[in-house]
């Protein structure tokens, strides 16, 4: 029971609304589990998701990723409800080895931003080239955004799907940002 | 609606769509497509301005952003004023008002004007040798007279109403400028499908072949090919061509920055679209094309309303429609102005050609001229005009064999095109720190060795000619884009060619004579030759001295003449003067394109607690820590900061109070070598630490000085709960990265920042415990199973919690650490269970206060980045068994172990208890010394004591544990008050409440 | 604004790392066994040359690794970038890093 | 010297300015001099100005590789001040700024010193506090400043946008009354123009290659592009090249030179009263005889002698501009520039003696030199002339960083909480 009230109490700072502007969906992600991997050596997976992509690309698919953001340091999402299933296979799956797996399910927040123009809807805050050679789908990266830091992620799709990962506090700034962005690239 | 100067075809306006705006209150007609100089050059009006400093009359010099005088006040409606803007660049629209400034009470009768006849007096630097007497009256008269002479227009006083953007982009090959050269680079470029950018600071892409409609290019009418072009380039996705957007700056490895200008020109504000937008492009390549500046002739009295630069005149003509005048005469040392007189007289102008060079030096233009029916005066100077607010008459004479000028002609005309040569564009070059070299051919710097991964093109390097542009854009283009295509242009000659002069010849007294070099700053060649003549020799000197082009044009137009003039002066080639750096930006670029959207709440970003809200709803008042907002106190109806700091200390210390503790810092250190680790990094001892156990750390920086502080837990033997202060947990967490991966790789360890994973609920006061009781599964609380200073892991409303019985207080104080997402469900139970205890809320100063009766320190606070572990008492923290840790070795240099001296943390009582300290006041031994006075320390933290029920303040004062019990003095806004030095805790001074 | 080849992650803008001065001072092993004068210059004296420098950065708001570069001071041209514990490549290198030695301290800040 | 007055004006108006001559010589570099002084920025001919009047040494050569005033002389954002919390500190800049309201008499040559007013914002309570005890300190030191409350922030700078929803309100400020600017190019041509009517030889396009000492050690001349220059003492005052020049010598200092960026608007008719600085936001501004708004902006992170920076460290400083002054908007940046700055570990300058014998130096003078200008030179003047550190300067000498007496008005200025 304390479970089911643990998993359902969850507030997040963002809300579910989408703003279009300009075309682009900008969608606070609803509650994930998200953690921390720090480990030396990238042999082997964890729970399914490989360690030795090459920095900068995320694996998995939308729901289950893993995003290798340096030479030993991995963002990982799954659903909510396999958050100690993660746990687990990791303590099994890295069994042995020096690491650190850190909950970061509360200090992550996501937002979803999606359309023909969200590259250019990111590039108002964002300085890396978002173009298709230098910032495929499968890339992630911590990065930042006009004057806060996140991690880019873009995924697969028919038209630009980026996920901006930032911390809680800075959430409501990254939304807002945005949504100016959005503001700021007209409807050219 | 006449527009008596429109020519009655031609030009690229558009006549179908007039438009109407304002000039000085007054209608002005136009067509789409004019800037606001075109049509008032349509309307007949030249006299737009006054000068800086002689309140000349002024009118329009230049069609482009070169221009020095033509600068006005533009009002778009409310909050959307703004002065000095170019008439020859702001694209006329309806509705907009603009003004003429720098005069007093009209444009046309200026008091104002009374300084030319003072221009005696008011030469360059003149400033500097009066006004110095009496001393009192710089300040008071002359500075302001100075000041209110000053300035062109006026400052917008009101908010701007506008949004600005901001857009960082990479291409493969920037261009900049969209003339001939730069669209056959482009067409080179874009063939590649590298991507391309091709940015142009006008509205329509063209540059010259806009106004030279005759022109044929590769066997059609460069208008033809134009659209051609354009329509190609457009096709292409792999191309974003820019119209209306300036490339500014230059900075390191090709980070070029543009300003775009979005909506200014469209007929009403866009809904909600930028005004301007901020490109920050990071280019594999940059082709420089933007093209060149016409010289003015520098001769007396060149700055009369009416004279333009030749060039600018056929632009008006060819692309605008419009006749600078009937009657016109055109005064040059090169050949390019004969095509200016052959449209002029095409359009159906009276036109005179006057040519300083001799007829032998000349090419075939003036016999094309004389052909065409114009007379052409060759071997001729110009000595003056005449007129007022117009140019009435060019006064000409031929110019001897021995130099010597001849008889004198006055020619009646309305209006002048000049041409003293060309300058090309090389600003950007030079921002790139490109290397520049003089061309004695071209009479003008050139790009010479290049820095960074850029080429320039066409007129931007002195090339001039039409079909020699397009090659070497072309060229230009391939090249940047790695492409070994090769294009060979054929294209309608071009004149070119000129003669350099710096003053024209003539037979006036040297002294009498006034002849603009800088016609916005109001400098004549007199004023640079008389700051040769004082020592100003380096070409920066003679600026600086003189305000040569240090106008809003920053000398397009006139830094190549004062350049002349001086090298002329000093008898030294032109290059042994030096020529200017060019610093960014080309043209003046707003502020607010500089800002972007970090404006308001996107100026910085506010950080906020997931209990923000909470505490919004029941009336916090908060401040700003770091870039944190934090609930600061919580007043009830009625209540002023004193009033609810008061009640809420007593409410702790008597009951329990609730604090939002969110913002600190969290580090979770894990691995094998935790303990190592935390051992080199903090003074204190870790080997020995429990699981489930905290300590309070200290962290130094190298040289000895505290860093930052927080409690510490051990949460197993790989993994420590590491807290910083809310301002430092960066700072630490990559103070902590730093030595992990540069000095100490060999240790396992890593970090990972929890701050925003845990939010912290700060419960204190003797019922704490009684509160959370009912609400805590699976950690036994009791004070022996739960001792102070102790971790334990559980849930609190069912959420898993870490739960620290740890006090900032002094009381009995539970933090209790729940997953963000959950901290406002949990406060809210907690603050529910606790109604029956009386529960109160409090904010940072309560903390303050709370804190600073125990006499625990806050960094930032009662240190400074001066103050070493033994100077706030806390020398015992460091373990004394360690060899190292970081800071050890500087807490043993000569001034850490002396034994007087250092500034000590101590207690201070005051006299009158009643009375607050200020925080930030300094300590003397004696009052009456005299100044300066020897400062023992001063005043780090003074409070309220509601529990003490008295003043209490912490200090730092030298050597102050050998004064306890000693009076000092301290600084009040008035004079002096007396305190005496104590311990620095005032409650429970035993600490037994913590333990309860 | 700089253009940084990080070793990890390769071009990125400056905006994303932090400058962390000169490189290849190593902390001393012992500092307790340092005079004043020796633990001072260790702390503050700086070589600040105009010319090729070898400096530290910190990819803060990328992948989070320190790393060496070298970089004209006049120009601010990059030469090379290179990971903790390594030394330059290019010859400009040999005038500002340390001989090689094996002691992983004395390399730390290499 | 021919006397500036305006009598003098209006006669040479008379007959179009022809009898003004040279404001100082040009002369070939003896072959040696008693001292000689690297770099002709204001603090070097200042030191030459008060070596000549104050201590009648006059056969003194000041070596410039370029132009004189062309480092950061002329390419400061010229606030003066002296309102500094450590006694050493403020000893140092109130002795400059005691100069300072004389120098135009002093000099003959208006240095346009503009005692308009210095406002610090403070924009939270952490600033409070530091605000109050500069406040406190400096009277107590006889030095003007005084905290005015939000409301007298605004009448003092009407500008100043005071309301609460800023994201850093503005909680109050402390003024000091008699801080201001001056004309910075002019203070260079001034003390040039005295120095050289008493004798002193300003040598421009001189650069210097090397620092010659003999077998003990002691310098006794330096090699320049010009030939080599024996001296008795030389006084290294090159800001931005100090270590460079150091190094000639064999000494290694405690210093980086990052490039420091300023920039101007557009002139416009006076808005602006006085020197406003913002700490917390990073915002600097004033608004000149000329009416540009002169803004200063922050030090690039790396070091570099390029004087270029990042603009983004442009935007932010614009950003924490219009964030106080949101009807700035709309004003035009006309030119932005950059300088090289000497940063010492604690921010504080060195003035003084060196291992080698007869050299000294006078560095590290970071973002705020110009304001020490006078009182730089004329304690430098007097270590060079006696050997000996003046009482002022004694405690910035270069070997407070072995002793740790560090002179740290940044950090006592510390960071937030």
């Amino acid at each position: 029971m304390l479970e089911v009230r643990y998993r359902t109490a969850r507030t997040l700072p963002l809300g579910r609304v989408e703003a279009r502007p300009a075309g682009v969906a900008i969608r606070p992600a609803e509650a994930e589990a998200r953690f921390v991997l720090r480990i030396r050596s990238t042999e082997g997976e964890i729970a399914g998701l490989p360690l030795n992509r090459p920095i900068n690309t995320v694996s998995g698919d939308d729901r289950r990723w893993i995003a290798r953001l340096g030479p030993d340091e991995w963002l990982i999402g799954v659903p909510e409800g396999e958050a100690d299933l993660l746990q687990t296979s990791a303590a099994s799956d890295l069994a042995g080895r020096a690491h650190s797996l850190v909950d970061v399910s509360n200090r992550n927040v996501g937002i979803d931003v999606e359309g023909a123009r969200a590259d250019e809807l990111l590039n108002a805050g964002c300085p890396l080239d978002l173009g298709e050679a230098a910032f495929p789908a499968g890339s992630a990266t911590r990065t930042l955004l006009g004057k806060a830091e996140i991690v880019l992620i873009r995924r697969a799709g028919a038209q630009p799907r980026y996920r901006v990962e930032c911390w809680r506090s800075f959430a409501t700034y990254v939304h807002d940002f945005l949504k100016e962005a959005g503001l700021g690239i007209g409807e050219g | 609606m006449a527009q008596p100067f429109r020519l009655s075809r031609g030009g690229r306006i558009d006549r179908s769509r007039p438009i109407v705006f304002e000039f000085n209150g007054r209608p002005i007609h136009g067509y789409q497509g004019d800037t606001v100089a075109s049509a008032l050059i349509a309307n007949g009006i030249h006299l737009v301005g006054r000068s800086f400093k002689y309140h000349r009359p002024r009118g329009i010099l230049s069609h482009g952003p070169d221009e020095p005088s033509a600068l006005l006040s533009v009002d778009r409606g409310p909050g959307r004023v703004d002065p000095n803007n170019r008439a020859s660049v702001v694209e006329a629209r309806a509705g907009l008002r603009t003004k003429s400034q720098n005069h007093w009470p009209s444009l046309e009768y200026d008091i104002g004007a009374v300084n030319d006849l003072l221009s005696p007096v008011f030469v360059a630097g003149f400033y500097y040798k009066t006004f110095m007497w009496p001393r009192k009256f710089w300040d008071r008269v002359y500075e302001p007279f100075i000041r209110a002479a000053a300035g062109l227009g006026k400052a917008p006083t009101q908010a701007d109403p506008d949004r600005y953007a901001n857009r960082h982009a990479h291409c493969d090959v920037l261009i900049v400028g969209a003339g001939p050269t730069g669209l056959a680079a482009a067409l080179a470029a874009a063939r590649t499908g590298k991507r391309v950018i091709i940015a142009d600071e006008g509205p329509e892409p063209g540059g010259a072949l806009l106004h030279d409609p005759k022109a044929e290019i590769d066997g059609r009418l460069a208008s033809e090919w134009l659209a051609e072009t354009l329509a190609d380039l457009d096709a292409r996705e792999n191309v974003i061509l820019l119209p209306r957007t300036t490339v500014f700056g230059y900075y390191n490895h090709n980070h070029v920055a543009m300003a775009e200008r979005v909506t200014d020109h469209l007929p009403s504000a866009a809904g909600q679209a930028p005004r301007e937008r901020l490109w920050q492009v990071r280019a594999g390549e940059v082709v420089l094309a933007g093209g060149a500046h016409e010289r003015p002739l520098v001769f007396a009295d060149n700055d009369r309303p009416g004279i333009l630069l030749a060039e600018s005149v056929r632009v008006f003509l060819n692309r605008y429609g419009v006749a600078p005048g009937n009657r016109l005469v055109v005064a040059t040392s090169g050949a390019s102005a004969y095509q200016v007189a052959l449209d002029a007289k095409s359009a159906g102008l009276d036109v005179t050609l006057v040519d300083l060079r001799l007829e032998t030096d000349c090419g075939p233009e003036v016999t094309r001229l004389r052909q065409a029916g114009v007379e052409v005066l060759t071997g001729h100077t110009v000595v003056g005009s005449k007129g007022r607010t117009r140019v009435s008459g060019l006064i000409v004479a031929p110019v001897e064999s021995n130099g010597r000028c001849g008889a004198r002609r006055v020619i009646a005309c309305d209006c002048v095109g000049m041409s003293g040569g060309w300058t090309p564009a090389v600003h950007l070059f030079s921002q790139s720190r490109g290397k520049l070299r003089y061309d004695d051919g071209l009479d003008a710097f050139v790009p010479g060795t290049s820095a960074q991964a850029e080429r320039s093109a066409g007129a931007a390097k002195g090339t001039y000619d039409l079909a020699a542009c397009l090659n070497e854009g072309f060229a230009a283009g391939a090249a940047a884009s790695g492409s070994s295509e090769t294009h060979s242009f054929g294209a309608s000659a071009t004149l070119t060619g000129f003669q350099p002069v710096r003053v024209m010849p003539t037979d006036a007294d040297p002294k009498k004579v006034r002849a603009f070099v800088d016609y916005q700053n109001d400098v004549t060649a007199k004023d640079i030759k008389l700051a040769v003549r004082e020592g100003f020799q380096s070409i920066e000197h003679v600026k600086r001295y003189t305000t040569t082009g240090m106008a809003t044009d920053q000398g397009k137009t006139s830094n190549m003449n004062a350049l002349g003039i001086v090298a002329g002066q000093l008898d030294k080639a032109l290059p042994a003067v030096g020529t200017t750096t060019f610093r960014p930006p080309y043209t003046p670029v707003t502020f607010g394109a500089l800002v972007g959207p970090a404006r308001h709440a996107l100026f910085d970003p506010i950080r906020t607690t997931p209990i923000h809200g909470w505490a919004e709803s029941h009336g916090a008042t908060f401040e700003n820590v770091a870039l944190w907002r934090r609930a600061w106190y919580f007043p009830k109806a009625g209540e002023d900061l004193h009033a609810a700091v008061a009640r809420e200390c007593k409410a702790v210390r008597e009951g329990v109070g609730i604090f939002d503790a969110s913002t600190l810092g969290k580090i979770e250190v894990v691995g094998p070598d935790a303990a190592e680790f935390m051992n080199r990094m903090y003074v204190n001892p870790w080997a020995k630490l429990a699981n489930g156990r905290c300590r309070y750390g200290l962290m130094l920086k190298e040289d000895g000085y505290i860093l930052d502080d927080g409690v510490v837990a051990r949460v197993s033997d790989e993994c420590f709960h590491v807290t910083t202060t809310t301002g430092g947990a960066a700072r630490v967490l990559g103070h902590m990265e730093d030595y992990l991966q540069t000095e100490w790789p060999d240790l396992q360890v890593f970090l990972t920042s929890t701050t925003e994973q845990w939010a912290v609920i700060a419960l204190q006061g003797p019922k704490a415990r009684n509160v959370i009781e009912p609400l805590v599964d699976g950690i036994d609380l009791s004070p022996d199973a739960f001792p102070h200073m102790a971790m334990r892991t559980g849930t609190i409303c069912g959420v898993p919690t870490r739960l620290f019985r740890v006090s900032f207080t002094g009381e009995l104080g539970f933090e209790i650490n729940v997953p963000t997402d959950h901290a406002l469900a949990v406060w809210e139970a907690i603050y529910a269970a606790g109604q029956p205890h009386g529960i109160t809320p409090y904010g940072t100063e309560t903390m303050h206060v709370l804190r600073a009766e125990k006499g625990y320190i806050i960094v930032g606070q009662e240190t400074d980045g001066t103050v070493t572990p033994d100077d706030v008492g806390l020398a015992g923290m460091i373990a004394k068994t360690k060899v190292d840790f970081v800071g050890k070795r500087s807490l043993a240099r000569p001034d850490v172990v002396a034994t007087t001296g250092r500034k000590q943390l101590i207690g201070l009582m005051t006299e009158d208890p009643k009375l607050v300290l200020d925080e930030g006041a300094q300590i003397v031994a004696d009052p009456n010394q005299p100044i300066p006075m020897r400062m023992l320390g001063h005043v780090t933290s003074s409070y309220w004591s509601p529990n003490c029920d008295r003043s209490i303040a912490l200090a730092l004062v030298a050597d102050g544990r050998a004064l306890m019990g000693k009076t000092l003095h301290i600084t009040t806004p008035d004079g002096f008050t007396r305190a005496t030095v104590s311990e620095p805790v005032f409650f429970d001074t035993k600490g037994e409440r913590v333990n309860a | 604004m700089l253009l940084i080849a990080c070793p990890y992650c390769g071009n990125r803008p400056e905006t994303e790392f932090r400058c962390g001065g000169q490189a290849h001072i190593a902390r001393p092993e012992q500092p307790g066994a340092l005079d004043d004068q020796n633990w001072s210059e260790y702390l503050f004296v700086r070589k600040n040359p105009r010319g090729v420098h070898a400096e530290r950065w910190n990819h803060a708001h990328g992948c989070g690794r320190w790393f060496n570069a070298l970089r004209d001071t006049v120009t601010d041209r990059f030469i090379e970038t290179y990971p903790m514990g390594e030394r330059p490549r290019s010859e400009q290198g040999g005038a500002t890093a340390p001989a090689a030695t094996s002691d992983i301290q004395s390399e730390a800040r290499a | 010297m021919r006397r500036f007055s305006l009598t003098s004006l209006l006669s040479e108006s008379m007959r179009g300015h022809t009898g003004w001559g040279r404001q100082w010589r040009a002369p070939e570099p003896k072959p040696r001099y008693d001292v000689v002084i690297v770099g002709g920025g204001g603090h070097g001919l200042a030191t030459a100005y008060y070596l000549a009047t104050v201590h009648g040494i006059t056969n003194v050569a000041v070596l410039e590789k370029g132009w004189i005033g062309g480092g950061n002389t002329g390419r400061n954002t010229t606030i003066i001040r002296s309102n500094y919390l450590y006694d050493e500190s403020a000893a140092l800049y109130e002795h400059a700024l005691k100069l300072w309201e004389g120098l135009s008499q002093e000099l003959n040559y208006n240095v346009m010193f503009s005692q308009r007013g210095v406002l610090m914002l403070a924009h939270n309570i952490h600033d409070v506090q530091s605000f109050k005890r500069h406040v406190y300190a400096n009277r107590l030191n006889g030095i003007d400043n005084e905290w005015l409350s939000k409301e007298e922030c605004k009448e003092f700078c009407p500008p100043i946008d005071i309301s609460s929803h800023l994201r850093y309100p503005v909680l109050g400020g402390a003024l000091q009354r008699r801080a201001g600017t001056a004309r910075h190019d002019a203070v260079a041509w001034g003390y040039a123009r005295g120095a050289d009517a008493r004798g002193v030889d300003i040598i421009q396009n001189c650069e210097v290659t090397g620092i010659r000492r003999d077998a003990s050690g002691t310098a006794i001349g330096v090699e320049t592009n010009r030939g080599y220059i024996g001296a008795g003492r030389i006084g290294v005052v090159a800001a931005g090249h100090t270590s460079t020049v150091m190094n000639m010598a064999g000494v290694s200092m405690p210093l980086e030179s990052y490039p420091l960026q300023a920039l101007v608007s557009e002139p416009v008719k006076p808005i602006f009263p006085c020197v406003v600085m913002s700490n917390a936001v990073h915002a600097y501004i004033s608004q000149s005889d000329k009416g540009e708004l002169v803004i200063g902006a922050g030090t690039d992170q790396y070091t570099s002698y390029s004087q270029q920076g990042g603009l983004h460290i442009t935007t932010h400083t614009l950003d924490a501009i219009c964030e106080v002054f949101p009807q700035f908007t709309r004003m035009r940046m006309l030119r932005s520039w950059g300088g090289i700055v000497d940063v010492t570990p604690d921010r504080s300058p060195i003035i003084g003696k060196t291992p080698v014998q007869n050299l000294f130096v006078n560095c590290g003078w970071g973002t705020g030199g110009f304001k020490a200008t006078p009182g730089s030179g004329h304690v430098f003047a007097h270590t060079l002339a006696t050997g000996t550190p003046h009482a002022i300067n004694a405690p910035f000498s270069l070997d407070r960083f072995r002793t740790g007496r560090l002179i740290d008005e940044a950090a006592a200025a510390a960071v937030a909480h």
